[in-house]
């Protein structure tokens, strides 16, 4: 077995610079690398590009780097539930390539793959494909879109092991599953790091080659965005 | 009368067939799930990597880790799955959704839809709505006939940046039900009360009126 | 909930006819749908084109179909292990297609997910991509090729539910995960079909959404191509 | 003396590095893996879908569902998993994997392999092997240094079927270690008692002989 394991996010995050690319997973609040994010609040890396379907909220996940003014550049495609990124893109203080949320996850993905680019029918004839070669398959108009290229990826499981192994739990897994591999440097925290040999082999949802560094996260909130609720009669 | 948007979400749910996988978008189109029959078997998907949703969560049972495409808390139904973003996308795009419902701003005669970004005012992002449009072969748009202003969403043209391009089948609104194709909406069903001429005077784009014109049956 | 299940392998084939395309699921022996291969030999279909990986051996699997002259064309990626196979081919009895296995993967994978083609380095410059477009991304050469078309997908798993919810053993998940979604029809035969809602959720390998028939199986030889051994001391 | 099979899964073993995902092919390469230094950490992959092989099972312990992509019975490590096809060459294609060994009947000086046909003759087909070689960065090669008639496997232009194009960075033979680059095999080791002389022989590609060329330590 090969150890990912490394001790602390500090360990996790060693070689972070400013001008560096990152993925980060989740899905609004659900499932982001809150330590990883906390980190690079903390080392204020500067003028990175974040490749994240959200921002987070004003005051948490990558809202926090927002507000801090750490972000040269957003890749996602939802900026709702977030007023100082609206307000830091329709300034123009903050560059925003919006990008439809299955391509985004399939640019991850095929990153993750080795596939130089896919197309896809998403964004066809809007102004997503401006500047983009589109191409007629049987009739029907799709977009080629490139891989993703990034310098870390920061996911957050729920269980993983020191070979680097991670099992999701529900809605959690979205980007994060797809970001795995998919940068030269894949950092993984997981809120229980279990002994290698735990998981069932058959049940693992990223086998662990596709991460570098693992590391057993702290403090969790895992904050809701929209406590919906319905009362027992 | 014009409908509530529970009156619109009831009479898309008759829309929704036995054997349906369906994704609600944000907004009218969620409540649809409450008024779908309980003798039809459908499963919701949501976008965010879930398959089979059910209600909200009983309060105090809530759990950060299950949401839906709105970032609301739910539960799961028996037979329910999740899995990462690019497998739902493949969902998706891959055409195994049978129904895609979502809002709008505008939609033009010939299926154009806008309904993410009003240039230098407001731009919430396409999220999942460009992939969903692109790949549905039954996209119905639930949404207010007119905007805030009274003027008509139902366009000739759409002046905002569009979601997607001559791909919406069917517009449910609190005025009427319209079919779009060869470049117009036809009217199939007009709301409890509501004329023929209010509906025509509510709608920009080509309408096609084509003999009498029933009330919809919620 | 969708129910999907069929009574027997009777139900979960109708439809099936002469000149159709079918996938079938399998790495050599190991997961091949063997309930739906004896249906097929059975119901004595003809001129049909098999996307399989391997064509079984002589005697079980595909090779049952082969020896039956059934099969018009191939698409593998694997002959070896099949003496029939090899001989109709060499003899241009069997039209084969071979197809590297990344790429037979991927275009089962692009047909279940939508994407009409895609780029990939395998077989550059090999006869493989003679006649196909090939393409520069970053100074190395891709050839494109198209998804699947396919009218049925057979495939077979450890354990399903009416839902049509699907979990695989070991490596006989395979192609089959693959395959699931990427015919019109997709019919699954399971070695156990278990209640629904008795699978976790968080745990399924193929979402119901993607097969159309699901069907208890039933004597299951499983047969092992290489038993390899080691010796207790 | 020339290398036996053993032998030259022996001297491959070697190119095992601490850290590496690697993928062994059908025949010589299959064996490397019992010569791995213990003291390394080392997974083997196999693209019939699992990562951490272990050793054959026990008598009487073999599962028909695990298996490795030359369809012998397995074990797997602590740490194992199992996965589909298309993540498995995902690991390939995305060169998560490391090291790829393969077994090849023709290899020439410009790199470019050919391992899975024989017009007219046999065909096994390339299985997953044009996916590895035109993925892998790092490419060794296990044959014996001429076939059954005595004829050089490594040449200036393979004439069978290609199975991948100016891949190969390294062969090792029953004769000797060599790597390829700037179009030409550069000779950097010799089998225990095995003369230049004979390498030269027995290679019909440019040979490139630098200084004193070492014995091979096994």
């Amino acid at each position: 077995m090969i150890n990912k394991k490394v001790n602390n996010v500090e360990e996790a995050l060693n070689g972070v610079k400013d001008g560096m690319t990152f993925m980060l997973g989740g899905f609004g609040l659900c499932g982001i690398p809150e330590n990883a994010i906390s980190e690079l609040v903390k080392l204020n890396v500067r003028d990175v590009t974040c490749i994240s379907n959200n921002a987070g909220v004003d005051d948490f996940g990558l809202g926090l780097l927002l507000q801090n003014k750490q972000i040269k550049k957003m890749i996602s495609s939802y900026v709702g539930e977030n007023d100082e990124f609206e307000r830091q893109m329709l300034s123009g203080e903050l560059e925003v390539e919006l990008t439809p949320q299955g391509t985004l996850a399939e640019k991850c993905r095929a990153a993750q793959a080795g596939f130089p680019a896919f197309y896809t029918p998403a964004g066809f004839g809007t102004e997503v494909a401006e500047g983009k070669e589109t191409r007629d398959f049987d009739g029907k108009m799709y977009v080629l879109e490139p891989a993703f290229k990034a310098d870390f990826a920061f996911v957050k499981a729920w269980k993983g092991d020191a070979a680097g192994n991670l099992v999701f739990k529900g809605t959690a897994r979205n980007f994060n599953a797809n970001m795995c591999g998919a940068a030269k440097i894949t950092v993984a925290e997981v809120e229980e790091l279990v002994p290698v040999g735990e998981l069932d082999p058959n049940q693992i949802h990223i086998p662990g080659i596709f991460v570098q560094r693992i590391f057993q996260g702290k403090n969790y909130e895992k904050r809701i965005e929209q406590r919906t609720v319905r009362q027992k009669n | 009368m014009a409908l509530d948007k529970n009156g619109i979400a009831k009479r898309i749910a008759k829309e929704v067939k036995n054997g349906y996988y369906v994704n609600l978008g944000i907004g009218i189109p969620t409540l649809v799930a409450n008024f779908v029959r309980d003798d039809i078997e459908v499963e919701f998907q949501s976008e965010n990597g879930v398959l089979g949703m059910g209600p909200f969560p009983f309060d105090g049972e809530e759990d950060a880790d299950i949401i839906n495409a709105g970032k609301q808390t739910i539960t799961t139904m028996p037979g329910a799955s999740f899995f990462d973003s690019a497998t739902s996308f493949s969902m998706i795009r891959g055409k195994h959704v049978h129904l895609t419902i979502l809002g709008a701003m505008e939609v033009a005669e010939n299926g154009d839809i806008a309904n993410w970004k009003i240039p230098g005012k407001m731009v919430k992002g396409m999220g999942g709505a460009m992939d969903l449009v692109a790949s549905a072969d039954n996209i119905i748009v639930a949404m207010m006939h007119t905007n805030k202003r009274g003027e008509s969403k139902l366009l000739k043209k759409c002046s905002l940046p569009l979601t997607g391009v001559g791909c919406v089948t069917k517009v449910v609104t609190n005025l009427a039900v319209l079919e779009i194709k060869e470049n117009a909406f036809h009217l199939l069903e007009r709301a409890p009360g509501v004329s023929v001429e209010e509906i025509k005077n509510a709608t920009e784009g080509t309408l096609i009126v084509n003999g009498e014109i029933p009330e919809m049956k919620i």
